[in-house]
This record gives structure tokens, C-alpha cells and sequence, in this order.
């Protein structure tokens, strides 16, 4: 084993450790705080820790992109809630009236195709402007936002297809819908991230621009497919949820931001891009979810949740960090 | 060669940047398979030059012609596709891919549906690599080579396509003598593959080396062409400064004075053991080695970077614990730090705040920062160092890589450190002022400070040294004194074959 | 069924941490259940997402409690969720704001206030008043409603702005803001109001905090005899009536709300006739009758 | 002028001119916009936001981010109006302030000391801070009782020389802090670290301390904003500060500091604060509804940025293929 091997294969395990130390505490702290009577690490328990990762997580694979782009959004939360109001209420347009179910498949179509657009404008504005992607999309976190509220003022818009939840609430080879969204989705961006040409110029943007632009690679288009991508996957993140719950509040998607980006850091994807890694994302975002499920399996009132996530979130930095030491001779800046 | 057309060629060439006339009518042809040296003094042009022909920047007037065609280069990328390579004078690599995915950056082999064609690459990559003999293997992460690996990495892209061109912006900065020796056989390839080649260098044995012309560039104007063969490093000089430099060694006209500094069996990890030696004020000790034999690493040490592992460090015969740069500089040690651009400026503030940086705690009225001080600080060594800039509140990052490293040694010695610790201080540098600096480290000596030289050019240690400390591989092998020191028994000492039989 | 031994009780509220009501509701529905031996609860907090209730739903069935009570943050999107409850064989009763229609058939009962009545009442209290102080026929009101989105918000300013044309046809709602049921909001809401209109004879806030941010900008602008009337009867909005500063509210106590839907969810458990809509009663209070009240403790 | 002093020009002033063009707008649009009462009223409302972007403004030019502060300010709200009655104003107001430095410190700490991300760390104290003011509180608002016989109601509702008094301290501090930042090393030193960190390092700055002190600072401001506004309302919710920490760094980027650190003035940021508030408050009596608000924000942070960097850069368009 070479030098640096063990600390590599703990930071790269990193998240998988702390998972599994989750689970342990909340199994044992479940025995005791828990009322249920059934065990945490039941196996219906953690398929539904799946299915319940997947409105974060199919955004989070979208955030690893970018971020490893050397980008961020924060417009997602906002994008998803624009795209579950048109994946609603494009079902209730008269033209689509007359289809019945069939008008399904267009919802959701037009709900990507919104959701891509959205993404997609960021980009161009991204690149056009050259304004740094964290200001462009906090920008449009309120922009959009926006747009939501114009849409249908305060009120939820709402539309209950039961074929439609059917299909959401459905379970095949025992895996509900949205984990099957989720697991295609992670595979799907692993493969672009590890095998094509886009991934590794991803990489290599977010590593050094200037390189890149010097190597002529075009950044511009470039990082504005990676906000199409994103776009695309807070909308099907959108597709996939509100399939199942057929209301959109037009505050739903707030705060969303800040999940997806926990869970990619929890992943080790650098906040300044470069590095990152699609199955270390998947992991952050069970992390997350397992802690949100563990915490209110052992009963933890309100502001323990608030408390120890904050912390916990702290602390995986810290040890992260503490792995990431090579040494005491290191240079001290 | 007269009557062929040249592979590329610039007329009236004009760009400027606010307050700067960067370039000035500037007009020179390559012809294929030539080697072209472009030279001029720090801030003289000759990295806009190659920015304006690579697309980079824009040009105000004037064209560029490509054979004999009028061209806009309007991107790298549009470079590129011309024909016209470029190994930019700061590395341009992407650390935490891989060796081969930077040589190919921008043009990954690919197979349907955009998929990588890893085999393909790591083919062509191995190929080139092998040609460039480097230690390193297709698959290596190039954020683990040494600069001087990089550099090499950098340099293997002028390989990857049929070039027209291949411009090269001070390469050989970084490089030790053994990867020069490959660099100068690559270039030999390509010119007699009939690529026209534009070299940068400060560095006169190696345009007389290599090149068959030489371009000269001053203040942004174009001031004649030179047959290599026809010239000499006089007729050259003078052209890019103006005037004759005096390049003879000022003598020591003083006392060596007592032991400033002393270190004793210090270790650091694995970057180096055991290192033990001293340095007197008045005297100029010199650090040579390769490329990671650990002397940036002492260094560090010695300013509160690193903690070391063992041994200790003596300053006037007491022992010293320095913890922090700040400790460092409290005991009057300076260090001027190998990358400028990394460690010794903040790019986006004016050249007078970087100057002063250090001492910005002493330089107070009141509660507040002194600017006139300040300003007279900078004054002062603008002049005495020729930086070359339109005013203190002129943006760092807008100067040429020589005159930002002149600020930073303006910095440093504005310290009045009694402990000077230089560390590749004419990287990049141009002859005048690399002569300039040379003396100014002497006459520093001769004033009583205590200097340490680190550089991997061996001519610029002869120079300027009294006593060179020869380190391999994170020991020190010997100690020489001015008098023993010959070029072969310093390259048997920090190549491991210790001159005197002390195996490595 | 047969519910000799203890009971277990599940809720998920809507967003425990946004304001004491529900802070207070919470703690109420927590000693409510102490103080019965025959119940254990699992309290859950939603935080305002409706994905988190949603997946709490989900846990609270796959952990087999015998009820669910559920403070829905969207009316229609918690419906599924409540209709798996129901596949499962586990009664769903909603507190505090109902869920939609659609949803009625899985729903065993619904106890909590209702908020389009409140909206009427605090409509009633505020033209009464100009009818006392003879400016029903010219008056200007504004309106500060809550949290966008929240159906609590929605259901009061459809009820006050349903009824107040009833009672007080001449009376005009000159702008309408939300104040996201923060008092901080509220007062910068208000002071914008002020500038714009010379002329407001009376305010209606969502609920008492967002009615004191009000007041609070109306005293620092100088400007009297502005009626203010909310909803949800605060401690704030309680000691600002005991000023005369604030005219009128509802009077809804979360320990009421609380302890309703407890105890809808025991009487359903236990197998009692439960009415399908349980609203527990929120009278009107004002400077008049506040006597008849004790004051808030939230 | 030459064409590229006036661009310069604009580089400098673009967000001053931007700020004359929206208020001359909304004069337009409604003439009491400008009465000296509505300005009054929009400059006390924004003085909130205003102290708390003062010391966000120090870290953000040292490199780093807060978005821990609208937490923080309602903890100190809650805080101090809770120990108002237990203790009294006048040992309240530094208890107070205390525990926020130490919040503030804690945050440093991490940050500075052991160089943790300061977007992720922030994130992180967003949440734990909110839970520890819901631990305080119980989750109940907090109210003093005696509210009319208090003089603590002095830093949120009276008034000097009439002039309202948080304008007069969001000015003073701004005043003070300005000149700290662009005169005394210690400002030298945090365009440094922010500029170039290991540069910084390798001159001899202590960069843990200066980014300490920045976490401090920014402490600080919280603790002032959640006086003020304790002393506004006299009483308060726990969310009450939520969400300012996004208010606060788009006023911080109107004014045209980067993110990546290095850049930025006091002096900015208050013309950043102004704009967001005088838009705010313009919307409103415009008779705009307040989602139009986000959308206008939005339009104007990008607008403002991209011409800003367009001016530095000489183009308007990116350079970027
Ligand atoms: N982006 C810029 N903005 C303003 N001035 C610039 C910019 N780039 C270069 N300059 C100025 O243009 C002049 C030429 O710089 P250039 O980098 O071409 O010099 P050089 O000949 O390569 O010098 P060196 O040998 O030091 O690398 C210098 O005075 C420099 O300060
Ligand atoms: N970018 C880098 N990342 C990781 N390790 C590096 C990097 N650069 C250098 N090193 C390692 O640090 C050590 C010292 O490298 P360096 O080239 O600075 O040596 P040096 O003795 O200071 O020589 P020189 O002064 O010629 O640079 C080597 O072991 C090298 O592998
Ligand atoms: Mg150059
Ligand atoms: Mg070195």
C-alpha cells in the first residue's frame, strides 16, 4: 500500500462509515427511545429511506455536475416548484382536456421542458455575462420564486390524478417509483461524469478554467448544458414527487438549495470544483435522509432536529478535514 | 530558407491596456522550421504577443497572418484548429486530472456517443511521454509532480497536433538541466518536421543554443531582427535594454561576520534529513539541487511554515522556536517564496499595498495605515529594482510575470531583514535585471545581511554564492566553499555521487 | 377495535419552530397525552416541507401506529399519503386546517377551528366598529394576510373578504400585503401603507402578531384611531386590547386545538361517533369583552 | 472623457447611477416616495439589514460567507428581550451581546482556526442556531411586559436630533467601520487574506486571526441588529430574523463585493442595503404585488453585477467561447 492509501480509502469511505454509524445509533437508540416495535434497520424502513431520498437526490446528482463545473445553483428549490405547477396545471389545460390520462405523458414533458429551459437560462446568462454562477442563481432563487407566486398568486395549484399516484405509489422488484427515478438517475450521471468526453471536461473546468479555456474547450456552452442538466433534474425530481402528492404550495422547493448542496459536500465534491464523485453524492444524500428518518424515529423534538443536524454537519467537515491532513510536517497556509 | 513564405507573421501589431501601450506596431515573421527567440526585457511584449496570436486578446490594430492569409484568430480554440500551439509561461494544467487527460485537454479521443476512448489516449499519451523521457506514466494525477513535471506535461501538448507553430513562453523557467536536454530535442524534432517554432527566454546560452533567430521587443515596440549566428549576447542586450550591462561578479569587499543563522540535524518527514549548516552575515550561501531535493521545504521551515521534526535552528548562537511567518519576520527573516503568483502576491491589490504588506503593522500614524510611507517604500524600490509599472495603484496582476516578481523581492527587502532567504529569484526574470538582482544580493552581503540563495541554475549560484550547500534527494551531500566548487563536482554532489565518497 | 391497552398516536405538524401557537399546541398535545396513560405519541414536525410530512406519513404507518393526526402544510398534497394511512387501516384525523375534499373519504374526522368562519367573525368585529363610530360608509381598510401558500392564510382573508361586503358594503379594502405572519414583516408592510394612504381607518391582520407589527408602525408614524382587528388572539395582541391600542381578535387557544384533536383521535379509536367536521369554538374578543378571557399564554 | 474613463467611470459609480435611476422611477411612479418621512421610514427599516451586511461585509471580503446571521440575529433578539425582564436592560444588553460573540467566536473559530468551509460551517450554524433559540425560548414568542415604561424602546424607537436612531447607529457604524476597513491594517490585512490567503500566510498575516476577527465583527453587527430590533417591536418571534442572511448578500452584492473575497467597501454596501430597501419600499407604494419584488431584485442584482464586471473588463460581452 502506498503512502496516503489508508487516508484516501477512509476519506473516499468516509461517507459510508458515517452511515453505517448512523444506522448503529439509531438501531440501538431506537431499542430504547423508539415506540415502534419495529427495528429502524427494518428492510420496508429502508426502502421507503430510499424512495424518501429521491426528491433530494435526483437534484443532488444535478448539483454534483455543476459543482464539480466549479459552479453552484441555488435556483433549484425554485425551479422544481415552477415545474410541479406546470407538471399540475398543464393536466387541466383545455386542449389537453380531451386526452384523459394520455395528457400524463405531456405534463410531464412540459414540466422537463420548463424545468430544462429554466437551467438552461441561467447558463446562458452564466455564460454570457460572465457573472459567478453562486450570484447568477441567487439571483434567480428569488426571480423564479417569482414566477412561482405569478403563477397562481398564493394558492396551492392542485391536481389529483389518481392514475398518476398509482403509478408514483407502485412498487417494482420491491423498489417504489422514486427509487427507481433515483437509481437511474445516479447511474445515469455516473456513466456521463466517468466515461464521456462532457464529464471529463466538467472536470477539468472546474479544476482550472483558464486551462481549459487556453485548451479550447468552449466553457460557455459547456457549463450551460451542465444548468440544462441541473434544470432538467429539479424538474423530474418535480415529476417524480408531485406525481404522487398532486399539490404544489408555491413555497414548496424553499431551502431545497441547501439539502442538495449539504448532501453533495457531505459527499466530498469540492466547493471549488474539480473533484467530486457521483456514488460519494448518492451517500451524502442518504446520510441526510437517514438522519432527518433517525432522529424522528427516536422521537427528537424540533429543536434537537435543528440542532444536531447543524452540528453533525460541522462535525463531518471537521473529520473530513482531519482525514485530509497528510501530516505534520504539512505546510501551514 | 529566404524565398519560402512564413508559417505565420504579424504586422503593426497594436494592443493596449488602460494606461499601458502593451504592444506597439509590433511586426515579425516565423518561417517553418525555424527556431524564433522573441526576447525583450520584463513587461517588453512578448507574452501579449503570443496572447494576441493565440486569441486570447483581441488586437487594437494590425494583422496576423497565417501563411499568407489575413486571419482573426478569435479563440484558442479557433488558434488551435490554425494550427498554432501555445506552452503558456504559467502552468495551465488541471491538478486533479490525470497526466494524460491534460495533454489531451480539450481534444479527448472519443468513441460513439461521446464516450472516451481511454485506450487511444493512454496510447498516444505513453508515446509522448516517452519521447519527453519523463518518470511519470499516463495515469499519474499531474497535482502530484513537481512543477518541474508539470511543466513538462505542459510542454508534451505541443506534441499532440500537426502544428503549424509551436510557441514557447519561458519553458525551461522550471526545468532542470537533464529535462532541458529533452526539451531541446523535442524542439529539434519539430523543426525538422517543418514547424516554425517562437522561443521566450531571458536565458542567453539557451537562444544561442537553439535558436536561428532572435526578434527583439522593447516597451511594446518591435526593434529589429538578428541572425543567431551573426550576433553575440552583447549586440542582443543592447538592443533589448539600450545599453551595455556590466555582467562581472562584484568582489567581497568586506568581512564575513559571525553566524546569523545555524541549523542543526534538522528533519522534516520524509521531505528532508539531517540537514546541518550555517550562514554568516556578509555572506551569500547558495542552496543547488534538483528539482525536490527539499530545499523550498527548508526554507519553509526556517519562516514558520512547517514544523520541523527534529533538529534545531539557531539564530546569534540562541536557540529559536519560529511557529508562524509572522515569529519569522519578528526575528528579522525574510523569504522571498518560489511561486509569485501563489505565494507571493495578492494579484487583485495595487503594487504598492503588496509591497508593503508585511510591515503594514509598522507603518502607522495613529491608528491608521501611513500611505505616504507607504507610498516612498514603494518609490524607493521601484527604482532601485527598475519595476516597470505606470503607478503604485497599478493592479498586480496586470504586470509582467518579471516585474511582479520584482515586487515581491521589493517587498522582502524592504524588510531590512537580517536574514534573507531567496527562494528561484530570477525566475522569469530578464537579464538586466537579473544582473541588477545578482548585484543587489551581493551588495545586500556586503551590507552585513546574511543571504541564502535557493536556485536551480547552476550559472546564477556560481554567480552570486560564497558558499553553495549541494542537496539530494532531502539531505545535504556538501558544503562548498567558491574555491573548491566546479560545475562537475557540484552535478556528482546533488546528483548523489557526493564529491567526497559519501554515498547516497 | 379493542383498545384495552395503551394507544399509539402519531402526529406530524405542520412547522413547529415558525411561531408559538404551534410551539404551544405542541407542548399542550404532549402533556394532554401524559397525563392519559393509555397513550403513547410519536410528534413529528414537518418544518413548513411538505416532501418531509409526507415521508413522516409514511414512517408513522410503516412503524403501525393505531392513529395519525396530521396538521397538513398543503391541503390537497398530503392527500395520498393520508389515503395510504387509510389502505392501511390506520384512522387519519386532521388538525387545526382541513385538507381538501378529495381527501375527505380517508379522513376520519377533522378537529381544529374553522378559519373561513374566523375570517368572517374578524370581519363582523371590524364593521361593527365603524358602525359604532359612524364611518361605515366611508371607510378604508388594508389587509395584511399570513404565509403565502398556507391554507390557514388563505382560509381567513377568503372568509374576511367574503364578509365584509355583507356587513359593510361601503367599506373599501385599499391593499392587501402579506406579512408571512411575522411581526417584523407586518411593521414594514404597514409603514409602506401609511405612506401610500392618508387616510386608513381600520387594519386586518391574519393573526395578532402581524396585527401588533401593524400597530407597532402605525404608534412610531404618529397615526391614531386606526381599528385594528386580528385573528388567533396572541398575548401581544391580548396586552395591546388591555392598552387600547387594538380594537379586536379571535380568540383561539392551540391548548384547545391541541387537546381536540387528542381527543377526536381517542374518542375514534375507542370506536365513538365522531362528527366528520369537529371545529372546536373560537369566539370573537374585543376591548368590550376581553374580560370574559384569560390571557393567552403564547 | 475617453471612451474608457467613462467606462471606468460606470465601473466605479454604476451601482450609484443604477440607485439615482430607481429613485427617480419611483418619484415618477408615486410623488411621496420621496416625502422625507417615507425616506426616513425606509432608511430606520433598512438600518436592520444595514448593521447586519456591515459585518457580513468583512467576511465576505476575507473570503468567506455567513449565512448563519439571520439566526443569529433572532437568537440575540430573543435574548436579550427574555434577560430585559429578569435582569434589566442595562445587564441584559451586554449579556446579550456576549453570548452572540461567542456564537461569533465558535463560527471564527472554525472557520479561522480550523479552516472548515465557512458556506457549509454557516450552513450548519443556520440550523444549530435556530434550535438553540428554540431551546431558549421554548419556541414562545417574547414579549417585555413593561412596555411603555422601559428605556430600552430608545435604540429602536427614538429618536436624536431627530433623526431616528438606528439610522444614526447603522450610519455611525458604517462611518466607523468604513474607515477601519479601508484605513487601519487590520482593513489592509483583510483584503489580503480575502485577495490571496497564502499570500497573505507567506507575509507574515495571521490569517486564522483576521478571519476571527471578521466572524467577530460580523457577531457583532448581529448582536446591534438584534438590539435594534428588540427595541423596535419590544417584543418578538423566534424566525423573527429568517432569511435575512439571503437580504444581506444580495445587498452585499448590489454593492458590487465579490464572493470569491478581495473586494468590496462599507460604503457599497450601504448604497447595496439602500437600494433593496428604497426598491422594497417603492414595490410596496407602487402598489406592485411582493412576489413582483423578487423578480425585480433578481433582474437588478444580475444587471447591476454584469455591468459592473462588464465596465472592469472593457466588454460587455463574457469573453468566455
Ligand atoms: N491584462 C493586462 N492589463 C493591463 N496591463 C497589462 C495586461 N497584460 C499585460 N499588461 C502590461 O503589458 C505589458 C507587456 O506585458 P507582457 O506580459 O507581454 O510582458 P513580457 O514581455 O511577457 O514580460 P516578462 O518577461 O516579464 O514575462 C506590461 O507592461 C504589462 O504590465
Ligand atoms: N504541486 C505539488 N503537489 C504535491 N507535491 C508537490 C508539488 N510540487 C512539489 N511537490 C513535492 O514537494 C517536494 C519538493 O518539490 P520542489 O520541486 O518544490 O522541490 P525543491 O527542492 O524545493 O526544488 P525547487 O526549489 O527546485 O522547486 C517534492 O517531493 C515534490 O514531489
Ligand atoms: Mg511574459
Ligand atoms: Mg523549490
Amino acid at each position: 500500500m502506498q503512502p496516503g492509501t489508508l487516508s484516501t480509502f477512509l476519506k473516499r469511505g468516509a461517507i459510508w462509515g458515517f452511515i453505517v454509524l448512523e444506522l448503529i445509533f439509531f438501531s440501538i437508540a431506537g431499542e430504547f427511545m423508539s415506540l415502534s416495535d419495529n427495528a429502524f434497520m427494518d428492510l420496508d424502513n429502508m426502502l421507503l429511506l430510499l424512495k424518501q431520498s429521491a426528491p433530494i437526490g435526483i437534484i443532488a446528482m444535478g448539483m454534483t455536475i455543476v459543482m464539480i463545473n466549479g459552479n453552484i445553483d441555488l435556483s433549484v428549490g425554485a425551479i422544481y416548484a415552477i415545474s410541479a405547477i406546470i407538471l399540475l396545471d398543464s393536466m387541466t389545460w383545455p386542449i389537453f382536456g380531451a386526452l384523459g390520462d394520455g395528457a400524463i405523458p405531456i405534463a410531464w414533458l412540459l414540466a422537463l421542458a420548463v424545468g430544462t429551459a429554466l437551467g438552461a437560462l441561467n447558463g446562458l446568462i452564466v455564460w454570457k455575462t460572465g457573472v459567478d454562477a453562486f450570484i447568477v442563481t441567487l439571483g434567480a432563487m428569488l426571480g423564479y420564486r417569482g414566477l412561482v407566486f405569478m403563477y397562481n398568486g398564493e394558492q396551492p395549484t392542485s391536481h389529483l390524478n389518481w392514475t398518476l399516484v398509482d403509478f408514483a405509489e407502485a412498487q417494482f422488484l420491491g423498489l417504489h417509483t422514486a427509487t427507481w427515478f433515483l437509481l437511474l438517475v445516479t447511474a445515469a450521471i455516473w456513466f456521463l461524469m466517468n466515461k464521456t468526453v462532457h464529464g471529463r471536461n466538467a472536470y477539468a473546468i472546474g479544476d482550472n478554467r483558464e486551462a481549459a479555456v487556453n485548451a479550447g474547450i468552449r466553457v460557455g456552452p459547456h457549463m450551460m448544458i451542465n444548468f440544462m442538466i441541473i434544470g432538467f433534474l429539479a424538474a423530474l425530481s418535480a415529476v417524480v414527487f408531485y406525481s404522487e402528492s398532486g399539490s404544489v404550495n408555491p413555497n414548496d422547493g424553499e431551502l431545497y438549495e441547501l439539502w442538495v448542496i449539504t448532501a453533495v459536500v457531505l459527499g466530498g465534491t469540492k466547493l471549488t470544483g474539480g473533484a467530486g464523485s457521483i456514488i460519494s453524492t448518492f451517500g451524502g444524500v442518504l446520510a441526510i435522509q437517514l438522519l432527518r428518518k433517525g432522529l424522528s424515529h427516536i422521537g427528537a423534538d424540533t429543536e434537537t432536529v435543528n440542532l444536531v443536524i447543524g452540528l453533525i454537519l460541522i462535525a463531518v467537515l471537521f473529520l473530513d478535514r482531519q482525514l485530509n491532513i497528510k501530516g505534520k510536517e504539512e505546510l501551514k497556509v | 530558407m529566404t524565398d519560402q513564405q512564413p508559417a505565420l507573421r504579424l504586422e503593426g501589431i497594436v494592443k493596449t491596456f488602460p494606461g499601458v501601450r502593451a504592444l506597439d506596431n509590433v511586426s515579425f515573421a516565423v518561417m517553418p522550421g525555424e527556431v524564433h527567440a522573441l526576447m525583450g526585457e520584463n513587461g517588453a511584449g512578448k507574452s501579449t504577443s503570443m496572447k494576441v496570436l493565440g486569441g486570447i486578446y483581441q488586437p487594437d490594430e494590425g494583422t496576423i497572418y497565417v501563411g499568407e492569409k489575413p486571419t482573426v484568430m478569435h479563440s484558442p480554440l479557433d488558434a488551435k484548429a490554425k494550427g498554432i500551439v501555445f506552452i503558456h509561461q504559467e502552468l495551465s494544467l488541471a491538478e486533479e486530472l490525470s497526466v494524460a487527460e491534460n495533454i489531451y485537454l480539450g481534444e479527448l479521443p472519443k468513441k460513439r456517443f461521446g464516450l472516451v476512448d481511454w485506450d487511444t489516449l493512454y496510447a498516444r499519451t505513453d508515446k509522448i511521454l516517452e519521447k519527453l523521457k519523463v518518470s511519470f506514466n499516463a495515469k499519474t494525477r499531474v497535482g502530484d509532480l513537481s512543477i518541474a513535471n508539470q511543466q513538462m506535461v505542459e510542454i508534451a501538448r505541443a506534441l499532440t497536433v500537426d502544428a503549424k507553430a509551436v510557441f514557447f513562453d519561458e519553458p525551461t523557467a522550471s526545468l532542470t538541466d537533464a529535462e532541458k536536454v529533452v526539451l531541446f530535442e523535442v524542439i529539434a524534432d519539430l523543426q525538422k518536421q517543418g514547424v516554425g517554432i517562437v522561443y521566450i527566454s531571458h536565458r542567453m546560452e539557451e537562444i544561442f543554443k537553439i535558436t536561428d533567430r532572435i526578434s527583439v521587443l522593447r516597451d511594446g515596440q518591435y526593434r529589429g531582427t538578428l541572425n543567431t549566428r551573426e550576433t553575440n549576447e552583447e549586440e542582443v542586450t543592447q538592443l533589448m535594454i539600450g545599453r551595455k550591462l556590466d555582467l562581472s561578479r562584484s568582489a567581497l569587499t568586506h568581512e564575513v561576520g559571525d553566524v546569523a543563522l545555524e541549523v542543526r540535524g534538522l528533519s522534516c518527514g520524509d521531505l528532508y534529513r539531517d540537514v546541518d549548516f550555517e550562514v554568516r552575515r556578509g555572506e551569500v550561501l547558495g542552496f543547488y539541487g534538483l528539482v525536490g531535493a527539499g530545499r523550498t521545504e527548508i526554507a519553509e521551515t526556517l519562516f514558520g511554515l512547517r514544523d520541523p521534526s527534529a533538529g534545531k535552528i539557531l539564530m546569534d548562537g540562541q536557540e529559536v522556536r519560529i511557529h508562524s511567518p509572522a515569529d519569522a519576520i519578528a526575528r528579522g527573516i525574510s523569504l522571498v517564496p518560489e511561486d509569485r503568483k501563489g505565494q507571493g502576491l495578492v494579484l487583485g491589490m495595487n503594487c504598492r499595498d503588496n509591497m508593503t504588506l508585511p510591515q503594514v503593522d509598522d507603518l502607522k500614524a495613529g491608528p491608521f495605515v501611513a500611505e505616504g510611507a507607504e507610498v516612498s517604500i514603494f518609490d524607493q524600490y521601484r527604482d532601485k529594482l527598475d519595476i516597470r509599472t505606470p503607478g503604485w495603484k497599478q493592479t498586480v496582476g496586470n504586470l509582467s510575470g518579471g516585474n511582479q516578481q520584482k515586487i515581491v523581492i521589493g517587498k522582502w527587502l524592504s524588510m531590512h531583514p537580517s536574514v534573507l532567504i531567496v527562494d528561484e529569484p530570477t525566475r522569469g526574470i530578464d537579464v538586466g535585471s537579473k544582473s541588477e538582482i545578482h548585484n543587489l544580493l551581493r551588495e545586500l552581503a556586503s551590507q552585513g545581511y546574511a543571504v541564502i540563495v535557493i536556485s536551480s541554475e547552476m550559472p546564477e549560484v556560481l554567480h552570486v554564492a560564497d558558499r553553495i550547500v549541494a542537496m539530494f534527494n532531502g539531505r545535504v551531500m556538501r558544503t562548498f566553499t567558491s574555491e573548491e566548487v566546479t560545475e562537475d563536482n557540484l552535478i556528482q554532489a546533488i546528483s548523489g555521487l557526493s564529491g567526497d565518497g559519501q554515498a547516497a | 377495535a379493542e383498545h384495552s391497552e395503551t394507544m399509539k398516536i402519531g402526529i406530524t405538524q405542520n412547522n413547529v419552530g415558525v411561531d408559538s401557537y404551534q410551539t404551544t399546541y405542541e407542548k399542550a398535545f404532549i402533556a394532554a397525552a401524559e397525563a392519559n396513560d393509555k397513550i403513547e405519541t410519536v410528534v413529528l414536525d414537518a418544518g413548513g416541507d411538505v416532501a418531509r410530512q409526507i415521508a413522516q406519513m409514511e414512517d408513522l404507518i410503516q412503524q403501525e401506529v393505531d392513529a395519525i393526526i396530521i396538521w397538513p402544510t398543503n391541503g390537497e398534497a398530503v392527500i395520498p399519503a393520508v389515503r395510504k394511512a387509510f389502505q392501511a387501516d390506520i384512522p387519519v384525523i386532521v388538525t387545526n386546517s382541513n385538507i381538501a375534499e378529495a381527501g375527505f373519504d380517508f379522513v376520519a374526522s377533522f378537529s381544529g377551528p374553522d378559519n373561513i368562519t374566523q375570517g368572517a367573525r374578524s370581519a363582523e368585529i371590524m364593521c361593527d366598529k365603524f358602525m359604532d363610530m359612524g364611518i361605515e360608509n366611508e371607510a378604508q381598510v388594508v389587509h395584511i394576510t399570513g404565509q403565502p401558500g398556507y391554507t390557514t392564510a388563505i382560509e381567513r382573508a377568503k372568509g374576511f373578504e367574503d364578509r365584509l361586503p355583507e356587513v359593510c358594503p361601503n367599506v373599501t379594502v385599499v391593499d392587501t400585503q402579506p406579512g408571512d405572519w411575522n411581526r417584523e414583516k407586518s411593521q414594514k408592510v404597514m409603514e409602506a401603507f401609511l405612506v401610500k394612504y392618508d387616510d386608513i381607518d381600520g387594519v386586518y391582520a391574519g393573526d395578532d402578531n402581524m396585527g401588533v407589527g401593524a400597530l407597532n408602525a402605525a404608534k412610531a408614524a404618529g397615526r391614531e384611531g386606526i381599528i385594528f382587528v386580528g385573528a388567533t388572539n396572541f398575548a401581544v395582541g391580548y396586552e395591546a386590547m388591555e392598552r387600547g391600542e387594538y380594537w379586536g381578535s379571535i380568540y383561539q387557544s392551540p391548548v384547545d386545538d391541541a387537546e381536540a384533536a387528542l381527543q377526536t383521535a381517542i374518542d375514534v379509536l375507542n370506536g365513538e361517533e365522531v362528527p366528520f367536521l369537529n371545529y372546536f369554538d373560537t369566539p370573537k374578543i374585543t376591548q368590550d369583552n376581553m374580560g370574559d378571557y384569560t390571557k393567552p399564554v403564547f | 472623457m475617453s471612451k474608457q474613463e467613462i467606462g471606468s467611470f460606470l465601473a466605479k459609480q454604476g451601482i450609484l447611477i443604477a440607485f439615482a435611476v430607481f429613485m427617480i422611477g419611483f418619484t415618477l411612479a408615486n410623488s411621496r416616495f420621496l416625502d422625507p418621512d417615507n425616506v426616513m421610514g425606509v432608511i430606520r427599516s433598512s438600518a436592520i439589514l444595514g448593521v447586519m451586511a456591515l459585518g457580513v461585509t468583512f467576511v465576505v471580503i476575507s473570503g468567506n460567507l455567513d449565512l448563519s446571521v439571520g439566526s443569529m440575529m433572532s437568537f440575540s433578539t430573543i435574548v436579550v428581550l427574555d434577560l430585559h425582564d429578569k435582569i434589566g436592560p442595562a445587564l441584559a444588553i451586554p449579556a446579550m451581546f456576549a453570548m452572540t460573540l461567542c456564537l461569533g467566536a465558535f463560527i471564527g473559530f472554525l472557520v479561522g482556526y480550523l479552516k472548515l468551509n465557512s458556506l457549509i460551517v454557516t450552513l450548519g450554524m443556520l440550523s444549530a442556531i435556530h434550535g438553540l433559540t428554540l431551546t431558549y425560548s421554548g419556541g414562545q414568542n417574547m414579549d417585555i411586559a413593561d412596555k411603555e415604561g422601559t428605556w430600552f424602546s430608545v435604540f429602536g424607537q427614538g429618536d436624536a436630533l431627530g433623526i431616528p436612531v438606528p439610522i444614526l447607529i447603522f450610519l455611525g457604524l458604517a462611518a466607523f467601520l468604513g474607515i477601519m476597513l479601508s484605513k487601519t491594517p487590520f482593513g489592509r490585512k483583510v483584503y489580503a487574506v480575502g485577495g490571496n490567503g497564502t499570500a497573505a500566510t507567506f507575509s507574515g498575516i495571521r490569517r486564522a486571526r483576521v478571519v476571527f476577527m471578521c466572524y467577530l465583527m460580523s457577531s457583532f453587527c448581529v448582536a446591534t441588529a438584534g438590539l435594534i430590533q428588540a427595541s423596535r417591536s419590544l417584543g418578538s418571534q423566534n424566525t423573527v430574523g429568517q432569511g435575512l442572511e439571503l437580504e444581506v448578500l444580495a445587498a452585499i452584492i448590489l454593492g458590487g463585493a465579490s464572493l470569491l473575497g478581495g473586494s468590496g467597501t462599507i460604503f457599497k454596501t450601504v448604497i447595496g442595503v439602500l437600494i433593496l430597501g428604497f426598491i422594497q419600499n417603492g414595490l410596496l407604494l407602487v402598489g406592485l404585488q411582493f412576489y413582483v419584488q423578487y423578480v425585480v431584485t433578481w433582474v437588478i442584482i444580475i444587471l447591476a453585477v454584469w455591468l459592473d464586471i462588464a465596465a472592469k473588463r472593457g466588454r460587455l460581452w463574457s469573453p468566455i467561447a
